[in-house]
């Protein structure tokens, strides 16, 4: 499982990256959609794969640490996905407002030359 | 009680859905559900939404046998086109059926009744009119289609709904 | 407790055929999605995973709950019922909008008078 | 045979399935032709990761994935909505 | 008044009579003038006052502790050497005080030149009186500013500006060599006091960083005092008014070198380095300077080079490095600042009398002015070196040590010839002059009739001139004394004999001398007329401008090469920027397995799932589809972006971690309506078919390359690193904690809600704050939105549908969207209060099941958005009061509010309270604080959700000011519709007509 | 548990309501409840400061630990106050007390939500400071750029947005690398608390140590994007120039922040202690930190707008005080303390300043892009009527005057703090026996030839505002000529009573070389408080 969850985190990550360089806002937004997938992914991979064992204690079991995966990454992954939203939100209307104020979509406010 | 209760099969609807969603008819989960199923609709009514007064209840079940039958047998046929690839000719198209049912409820579980089901297709309601356009992926007769659909589905939704 | 260590025989029998069929189902669906000619034969298509796939899946998710914690467990009604009501929702929209577009150039479609 | 792995190998069997599923409809989406094609094809990716869910749940007997599952049951279809609107009006809200 | 007090109050003076000055009113050019007379003055008296403590031992000396951690600490020493120098800064001070009063026009903000001129005699001081290198140092650069200042005062005038400028990049530049140089020193000797320093004179010249330190400082010395490489600055900043040209070119600023010099000589001089730097530049700066002092038109002009020659003279003597050079360099110092001061104050006289300085148009002055006629004869006499004047006697001195050094190995007969040379130049300009000036016919062409100045403008001049005869005749009753104890602080108890006598006996120098005074006047009388005819008023080969044209273009120089410089080292393209973020980071990450070693024993592999490994196949597809269509088809790679977040949804259902995939797919619709909303306002785009030419596309193919490489990388990088560390056990971490207590001491049992909610929820209360922050920024700047022109008009669909509408017979404007949206409302607005339920359910339930907060009110916000996308947004806002900015506030109150309630049990922020409550029929019911916190968290992510979406969504229905254009027939062939014609019967009702 | 103690959180939360409460209340409030929140910040602020000053005291102890939910250390956030912590909050507030002041003339009233976001930026850099947990910084620095977002597109207008395009991807790939890099420090050390990562460093097993260090390279990278380091720092000049004035002014701290983080982890995480790893990173922190200060300084050289070079100042001082953390040279670290106190405050006051000098030049591009929609004619936040009417008198020359002290301030010229600042930097990085090595000397050199670069590009640029052009006295309101009179006024007592704090930062320097006592005052907290109630499990 960890080589294909690698695998995949690479080709997220290379995609995002190349789109991160592209020239047109909208591909660089959608660059760091896939960056930020790639991201939380990797931050969860941190904790080690574990599967099925959900960090949701079962009741009247006394808890025993290691019949569950690692909650830590799992709650870290979850603030940075909220923080990845709120961030692609905000840099969609900037580049809408950028957009606009520039008339052209391209990342430096002007169409280039040739 | 229409002011406590304005859309009473939604609150039902509610309540059933709080049960189910919390797998337990505790003491607990009764008296929340109870509140939620009086206070949810209060904001539903925000959205104007029509009463519903249902006339015939025993119509819905039965309608729910018959879609449900519909259904699973459209699914085999369908399957069986599918695997078959193109060793059956078939042709496939729209067919206009004018409709009398007008009551929005009633034309909402038409229209997901026909999609549904696999091998017909809710397109297009034109309400000036009031002819819909269905597609049929195993067309053979459209006038079939247009009495299968008048008599089969909207006649029972209409006893329901009108 | 999981299913394999603690469901009985006539069970697991059961909840084998309901996955198996539901998934061989929308497996069915997934690839008329793919052989169909043109796009309005091919929105029936997943209809199947929709209605009876998800169905199968469901009963079969059902009895093993069910069974694991010798109550009834009713909840997965709920995704058949949410399922029935939104998947219409969009393939409605999908196809008119697919129409209008069809219309505008100028494909074999009926037209509106 | 036991029932273990009677449902080990059902389970396996069906979640292969449903994967291959989620393969073709991801051609779809990745071939098109048109738009409404790819929408359809998403449409049927999401019902299939719903179907997904469940069988995982069956699988590992566990019912914290209901909720994710039940998610994409009512609240999927907004994407696809948005989607559907999007080509029919060339926007989402008016 | 004790010493200490004294030298406080002598510092202080200029510093305080500075900042008084600034806040007088621009007009107050009286009191302004008395402030500073008095200042002066005072500062005389106080001078006067440690004549006694100076010159006795050591001389006095003041610490004041400052910033001692940093080794700095104020110390202010005067003894021989610097009472002579403050004599001069304070003395000529107050002369040029006394002058300015009248020579500044009403008009000028007298005022603020005072306070410039103060700060700048307090500057100079500094300098003078410091006992740290590092003090002195800061001082320097003072004098530097206020210099700038001082010379730019008139600042209307464009050479006036020029020559600031130039001063003070000159002056400043060399002012931080310096300041390199005395941090060498420093760390050669191991401090900066100057009295230790100079005890360390061995140390310091036999040290391997002698020569950097030398030439660090000398640089400084060499700017300040207008030395060769560096003299051009000077003559521009006679731009000054003329105040500050006499005090700044006789007894300030250049002077500051001069003492520097004097003052590291016991411990820098002595070696060939030394004698070949200071020397040379001496010799060269000598030459120089008096010869195009020849040549200059400009009063001023000959005044500045006369002073970059005496300058020169006075570093020559320093470098030569026999004791008595010394004795002559600081006598000369003193000389050349009494007659040079009032040789500009007469200058200036004539300047404010007749309206120019022109040597071609003034002339026979002297029966307009003869009181300042006599007084510059004479003042210009002893700066030709005339006997019975104070320059006479230094200038003596200078051709004796001329010769004495000459005996040497270094130089034959070459030095003293050229000393001879420089004098004669000497005689020639004060011979010029004087004769241009005040002598030949009256004048034809001044802009004013000439007369006497006021008493007060030549009373300055007097005394100055006086104390040059003075000098001149009685040398050793007169300076005598002084100059014995300047030269014994410098030159210690190996003081030479020396004498200040008149009469040396006809000697070698005083032959010299005199073949000076006759060439000069001869060379006068021969080349008189071609001097003056020259119209540029610059020497042949040494163009006057030229020095200052190289600096100008050394500058530009300077500036292009440093535009050029950011051009290639700094980018302002993104992609650039982007690039060399990944590439950085590609080496960062890379470069430590280069000197470390990854071990791989142990590895923990979990056996592959087949439906998990096709789903990855799937997942990967889609990114890469998505990286490929997001230029073209935006919707196709937002399409693909969803399938790709569902194959990461399933991998977290996979590994265990159900709130990740619940939460990532709520998100997931959310961004996926979010980015539509946006997507209406970006502009068509279409494969295009331009030609391009082949080097372009041979660049495009190569930053594709190298992105593509780039990108690979990156993926590479992150693939290897998660693999690395995923297969490597982890042994104990915190997470057990939070596993063993999540039920015992939180009461939940889903640990990673009970993790953002309890154990980490300070990270949930800084994300929240995140998520509302953004969305006011979003309310913010869609507030000002503007569309671009070509996304202003309603979308291609809807023009055609509402076109349709109005065609067809039985239809009315709107239909085609009402039949379009009627079954879905029906259905969506069924689902409204379902969802609902949901969320709430989703809420309650977090602490203990997948769920929670934010998973809730995003389901909430979906609820809405239904609505919204169902039956448009002036719809719902008439019947749904959605006030999002409210709910933000509320929830960030709610939260923190929670937070801060843990402090009435006097427990840490955010500490959570929870108990079972018995309630009956219900049963125990627990009751978590935590709750209540994640109730905030819900509340935030409704208001900000629903606030970024409608706020996006509101753009539509703003009303544009600019009046809804018809869609025109050419924006209709590209969507291929046929061309209308009202007659035929519609074979398309929807295409446009 | 001391009342006193739980104030640490004031910075905090203090800001956060009231952002809140200038969201849910009327508009004629938002000013006041800014003012009283940013004061009382700064009170607490100033209270910590001189808590750590008194360090000694047995009430505190030389590090104020807070452990938030009032969980143990190192399994919860805590939040740690010690000398450097309070002295970047002190610099903080004192720039918001100014930015604040100043933006109520009439920024605040350029577009919608200025409070909030004031507020809420500031509420994120006490957080970064204050906060002893790698994950919650990255929130905090999340919290803080997001507010720097809203800040920087305050007004909007061409300029800001184009920067803001930037700014904003840059940064959220930086903090893409903020992600990785703690998650990999949690992978390999299985925690998040710093002072648990210093402890755990020097126990890695050889076998996973460079993948502990990849994770603080990657994250090193996401603190150098922050912080301008070249080249990942060309973003700053043109978003930073584009900025309003009172929200370039806050911004001056920003990079700071990055500067922070590098300093405080690498002194406890790459400590003598960390064996193995120890003095992690500090050559490449020179070559970079040097390479910035040369490109700033080239960069303030070429540029002939007042803004950019300001932005060029700003990355100059964080070079500076990168090389100097590279250089590893203790003695140098209390000179670069004070350096970057002072520099902050003189690039925040000029950043005040060009706004003023541009208004006077008349300069100040309305940027106000035609109204398109109806509705922009009602915008509310377009009226004049809140601006603050008060004028100053005398405009031209209290500019004057102002803009000379800050060339001499960004220049680093003697007497001025910045300067003693950089030379007592040099003095610290001489060392005490023996030959310097050559990087002190090029870095000498770059910090001199920097002071020169500014000194003739700022020259330059004065001569042609104040003296070759014609400025129409400006509209100086009151509130303006305050914030920036007061911020350099703060520069001027520096320089003239820098002894305490000179022996403020040798302390603090003192204490960062000691990372063990850190690690104890985290590990040692003990659960201060009795329990809450009776807890039925
Ligand atoms: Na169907
Ligand atoms: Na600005």
């Amino acid at each position: 499982m960890e080589i294909v969850l690698a695998i995949g985190i690479g080709v997220l990550f290379a995609s995002g990256v190349w789109l991160l360089l592209r020239p047109r806002t909208f591909q660089v937004i959608i660059g760091l959609s896939l960056i930020a997938y790639a991201v939380n992914l990797f931050i969860f991979a941190m904790g080690r794969l574990r599967i099925g064992a959900p960090p949701v204690l079962e009741k009247g079991v006394p808890v025993d640490p290691s019949q569950y995966a690692d909650p830590l990454p799992q709650a870290l992954v979850l603030t940075a996905i909220v923080i990845s939203f709120a961030m692609t939100a905000l840099f969609l209307v900037v580049l809408l407002a950028a957009r606009g104020l520039t008339g052209t979509d391209h990342v430096e406010g002007a169409e280039p030359d040739a | 009680m229409k002011r406590l209760l304005p859309y009473p099969l939604m609150s039902l609807a509610l309540l059933a859905i709080w049960i189910l969603l919390n797998n337990s008819v505790s003491a607990a989960v009764l008296a929340s559900g109870v509140l939620l199923a009086f206070q949810a609709p209060l904001i539903y009514a925000a959205l104007e939404r029509p009463r519903v007064a249902v006339r015939n209840l025993g119509s819905i079940f039965s309608l729910l046998g018959i879609v449900l039958f519909d259904i699973t047998r459209s699914n085999l046929a369908v399957g069986a086109i599918i695997l078959a690839g193109r060793r059956r000719e078939r042709v496939s198209g729209f067919v206009q059926i004018p409709l009398n049912m007008t009551d929005q409820n009633g034309l909402a579980i038409l229209a997901v009744m026909l999609t549904s089901t696999p091998g017909t297709l809710w397109v297009q309601y034109d309400s000036r009119r009031k002819v819909m356009l269905l597609h049929v992926l195993d067309l053979v007769e459209p006038e079939y289609w247009v009495t299968l659909i008048k008599d089969r589905y909207e006649r029972r939704l209409m006893e329901i709904f009108e | 407790m999981t299913p394999e260590t603690d469901l009985p025989l006539w069970a697991a029998i059961l909840v084998s055929l309901c996955m198996l069929g539901g998934a061989a189902i929308t497996l069915i669906g997934a690839i008329g999605l793919l052989r169909f000619k043109s796009f309005y034969e091919r929105v029936h298509a997943p209809t199947l995973g929709a209605t009876i796939g998800t169905g199968l899946i469901l009963i079969g998710s059902m009895i093993c709950f069910s069974v694991l914690e010798t109550r009834p467990i009713l909840h997965e009604i709920l995704i058949g019922a949410f399922a029935t009501i939104t998947t219409p929702v969009t393939l409605i929209l999908l196809v008119r909008a697919a129409l209008y577009r069809d219309r505008v150039e100028k494909n074999d479609v009926p037209i509106d008078e | 045979m036991s029932s273990a792995l009677i449902l080990h190998w059902s389970l396996l069997a069906a979640q292969v399935m449903i994967a291959g599923a989620i393969g073709l409809a991801v051609i779809r989406m990745l071939i098109g032709p048109r738009a409404q094609d790819r929408v359809l094809g998403l449409d049927t990716l999401n019902v299939s990761a719903m179907l997904m869910i469940l069988t995982f749940g069956v699988r590992t007997g566990s019912a914290v994935y209901f909720e994710a599952a039940l998610v994409i049951a009512l609240a999927g279809f907004g994407a696809t909505v948005a989607l559907s609107k999007f080509l029919m009006r060339g926007e989402v809200i008016e | 008044m004790s010493t200490d007090a004294l030298l406080l109050i002598m510092i202080m003076l200029p510093f305080a009579g500075a900042i008084i000055a600034a806040f007088l009113p621009t007009r107050a050019r009286n009191a302004a003038a008395s402030l500073a007379t008095v200042i002066a003055l005072a500062g005389c008296a106080c001078l006067a006052a440690l004549y006694e403590a100076s010159t006795t031992g050591a001389g006095a000396r003041l610490d004041i502790p400052w910033l001692t951690t940093f080794g700095l600490d104020l110390v202010f020493r005067l003894n021989g050497l610097s009472w002579v120098f403050a004599a001069l800064v304070l003395g000529i001070g107050a002369m040029v005080v006394l002058y300015a009063r009248y020579y500044m026009s009403p008009e000028d903000p007298v005022p603020r030149f005072f306070t410039y001129l103060l700060a700048f005699m307090g500057a100079m001081l500094g300098i003078i009186m410091s006992g740290d290198l590092i003090q002195l140092v800061m001082f320097w650069e003072l004098t530097s500013l206020w210099s700038f200042l001082l010379i730019g005062y008139w600042n209307n005038n464009a050479n006036a500006r020029d020559g600031a400028r130039m001063a003070l990049t000159v002056t400043a530049t060399g002012g931080l060599c310096m300041l390199a140089g005395m941090l060498v020193i420093g760390h050669i000797v191991g401090s900066y006091d100057i009295d230790v320093v100079l005890a360390s004179g061995n140390l310091i010249r036999e040290h391997a960083l002698y020569l950097p330190a030398l030439v660090l400082v000398l640089i400084g010395a060499f700017t300040k005092s207008a030395q060769f490489p560096f003299h051009f600055w000077l003559p521009h900043a006679m731009a000054a008014p003329t105040p500050v040209s006499a005090y700044l070119h006789s007894a300030a600023m250049v002077k500051a070198g001069i003492y520097l010099m004097t003052l590291l000589w016991p411990v820098m001089s002595g070696t060939d380095a030394w004698y070949v730097l200071v020397g040379g530049a001496g010799m060269a700066t000598l030459l120089i300077g008096a010869f195009a002092a020849i040549f200059q038109h400009d009063l001023k002009g000959v005044l500045a080079y006369s002073t970059l020659s005496h300058l020169g003279l006075i570093t020559l003597l320093l470098g030569l490095g026999s004791p008595l050079a010394a004795v002559a360099a600081i006598f000369h110092t003193l000389n050349h600042a009494t007659f040079k001061a009032s040789l500009f104050m007469a200058a200036g006289i004539i300047d404010h009398e007749t309206g120019t300085r022109d040597l071609r148009k003034l002339s026979g002055l002297y029966r307009y002015m003869p009181i300042t006629g006599t007084l510059a004869i004479i003042a210009a006499a002893a700066m030709a070196g005339v006997p019975l004047l104070n320059g006479f006697l230094s200038k003596e001195m200078f051709l004796a040590e001329a010769l004495n050094a000459s005996v040497g190995a270094h130089t034959n007969y070459g030095l003293p010839a050229l000393a001879t040379l420089a004098s004669t130049f000497a005689v020639l300009y004060s011979l010029r002059f004087i004769h241009q000036s005040f002598f030949g016919p009256p004048p034809t062409d001044l802009p004013q009739q000439p007369h006497e100045p006021t008493f007060w403008m030549w009373l300055p001049v007097t005394l100055l001139v006086a104390l040059c005869l003075l000098v001149g005749i009685i040398p050793g009753q007169t300076i005598g004394p002084f100059l014995s104890a300047a030269v014994t602080s410098v030159l210690g108890e190996n003081k030479p004999y020396y004498s200040l006598a008149i009469w040396h006996g006809f000697n070698a120098p005083l032959v010299m001398s005199m073949i000076a005074l006759i060439a000069g006047v001869a060379l006068y009388a021969i080349f008189r007329d071609r001097i003056n005819t020259n119209p540029r008023g610059a020497p042949p080969f040494m163009s006057r401008f030229q020095a200052r044209r190289t600096f100008d273009a050394t500058l530009a120089a300077l500036r292009g090469g440093a535009n050029a410089l950011e051009q290639t080292l700094g980018v302002r393209r993104l992609q650039v920027q982007l690039r060399a973020l990944v590439a950085t980071a590609l080496l960062g990450g890379g470069i430590v397995f280069l000197a470390q070693t990854l071990g791989w024993t142990e590895l923990t592999l979990t056996p592959i799932d087949p439906a998990f490994a096709m789903l990855w196949v799937l997942g990967a597809a889609c990114a890469i589809g998505a990286a490929v269509q997001a230029k073209y088809h935006r919707l196709v790679a937002l399409i693909l972006m969803g399938g790709a977040g569902m194959v990461s949804c399933l991998t977290f259902v996979w590994l265990s971690a159900p709130d990740l995939a619940l939460t990532q797919m709520l998100v997931e619709i959310v961004t996926v309506v979010l980015l539509l909303l946006g997507l209406r306002w970006l502009p068509q785009r279409r494969v295009e078919m331009k030609q391009y030419s082949k080097a372009s596309r041979v660049r495009a193919y190569a930053r594709r390359g190298l992105d593509l490489g780039l990108a690979i990388g990156a993926g590479l990088g992150a693939a290897f690193l998660a693999f690395a560390v995923m297969t490597r056990p982890l042994g104990e971490t915190i997470s057990t904690f939070f596993l063993e207590r999540s039920y015992a001491d939180a009461g939940g049992r889903n640990v990673v809600n009970v993790l953002l909610v309890d154990f980490r929820a300070f990270d949930t209360f800084g994300e929240i704050t995140v998520l509302g922050v953004v969305a006011l920024t979003v309310f913010a700047l869609l507030r000002r939105f503007r569309p671009a022109a070509d996304s202003l008009n309603a979308p291609a669909q809807q023009i055609r549908q509402r076109a349709a509408d109005q065609r067809i017979e039985h239809r009315e404007e709107g239909e085609t969207l009402h039949d379009y949206l009627a079954i879905p409302r029906v259905l969506i607005q069924w689902l409204f209060p379902v969802i609902l339920v949901f969320g709430i359910y989703l809420f309650l339930r977090g602490h203990d099941e997948p769920g929670g907060g934010f998973a809730a009110g995003v389901a909430l916000s979906i609820a809405i958005i239904l609505q919204y996308m169902a039956s448009g947004a002036r719809w719902v806002e008439a019947r749904l009061r959605v006030l999002p900015v409210l709910w933000i506030g509320l929830g960030l109150l709610v939260a923190a509010l929670t937070g801060l309630g843990a402090w009435f049990f006097n427990a840490p922020f955010l500490t959570s309270y929870f108990q079972y409550a018995d309630i009956p029929i219900l049963g125990r019911i627990p009751i978590a604080s935590a709750l209540l916190f994640d109730l905030g968290v819900m509340m935030l992510v409704v208001g900000a959700t629903v606030l970024m979406l409608i706020a996006l969504a509101h753009q539509s229905i703003r009303t544009p000011r600019v009046i809804e254009r018809k869609p025109d027939d050419e924006e209709v062939d590209t969507d291929a519709a046929p061309a209308p014609d009202p007659q035929a019967p519609a074979p398309d009702a929807e295409a446009t007509r | 548990m001391n009342l006193l103690e739980h104030f640490i959180i004031l910075p905090i939360v203090a800001p956060l309501i009231g952002a809140a409460l200038t969201l849910v209340t009327a508009d004629k409030w938002r000013r006041h409840i800014t003012l009283s929140t940013v004061l009382l910040v700064a009170a607490t602020s100033l209270g910590l400061l001189w808590a750590s000053s008194t360090a000694s005291d047995a009430q505190f102890g030389e590090a104020h630990v807070y452990r938030l939910g009032d969980w143990p250390a190192p399994f919860a956030i805590v939040l740690v106050s010690d000398r450097l912590s309070a002295l970047m909050l002190a610099l903080t507030s004192t720039l918001a007390v100014a930015a604040l002041t100043f933006s109520f003339a009439r920024w605040d009233h350029a577009g919608p939500r200025f409070h909030a976001l004031f507020l809420l930026l500031m509420m994120g850099l006490n957080g970064a400071f204050l906060t002893g947990d790698v994950f919650n910084l990255f929130v905090f620095f999340e919290v803080l750029l997001a507010a720097s977002y809203g800040l920087l597109l305050h007004g909007t207008g061409v300029p800001r947005v184009k920067a803001g395009v930037h700014y904003i991807a840059i940064n959220l790939a930086a903090s893409s690398l903020f992600l990785i890099g703690v998650a990999m420090i949690y992978g390999v050390t299985g925690t998040l608390n710093m002072a648990d990562i210093a402890t755990a460093i020097p126990n890695v097993p050889a076998e996973n140590r460079a993948l502990l260090e990849a994770g603080c390279a990657l994250l090193g990278v996401a603190f150098l994007v922050k912080a301008g380091m070249w080249p990942l720092g060309f973003w700053l000049p043109p978003a930073y120039s584009a900025a309003s004035a009172p929200a370039a002014a806050m911004f001056a701290i920003m990079t700071k922040l990055g500067v922070y983080v590098v300093l405080r982890l690498s002194m406890l995480m790459f400590g003598p202690e960390a064996e193995a790893s120890a003095g992690f990173g500090g050559p490449w922190l020179l070559i970079g930190g040097v390479a910035t200060i040369l490109f700033g300084a080239v960069g303030a050289f070429a540029t002939t707008s007042m803004s950019r070079i300001a932005g060029f100042c700003v990355l100059m001082s964080s070079g500076t005080l990168l090389a100097v953390i590279g250089a590893g040279a203790e003695r140098a670290l209390p000179g670069a303390l004070f350096y970057l106190i002072a520099s902050t405050l003189a690039a925040s006051a000029f950043f005040l300043l060009i706004e003023l000098i541009n208004r006077a030049r008349g300069t100040t591009a309305p940027a106000e892009t035609e109204a398109v929609f109806d509705d922009e004619y009602r915008d509310p936040y377009d009226d004049d009527a809140q601006e603050v009417r008060f004028l100053i008198p005398a405009t031209i020359g209290l500019l004057s005057g102002a803009f000379l002290l800050s060339t001499l301030l960004l220049a680093a010229m003697p007497p001025l703090p910045t300067f003693i600042g950089k030379f007592a930097i040099i003095a610290g990085l001489m060392p005490e026996t023996g030959n310097a090595p050559f990087s002190t000397w090029v870095l000498i050199g770059a910090l001199t030839f920097s002071s020169l670069a500014t000194l003739l590009a700022l020259t330059r640029i004065g001569i042609e505002v104040f003296w070759a052009s014609t400025l129409s006295p400006p509209q100086m309101r009151a509130p303006e000529g305050a914030a920036i009179g007061a911020l350099l006024t703060v520069c001027l007592l520096l320089t003239v009573f820098g002894g305490p704090a000179t022996r403020y930062l040798a302390a603090t320097a003192a204490w960062l070389h000691s990372p063990g006592d850190y690690i104890q005052a985290v590990r040692s907290t003990e659960p201060s408080i009795a329990p809450i109630a009776e807890r039925e499990r």
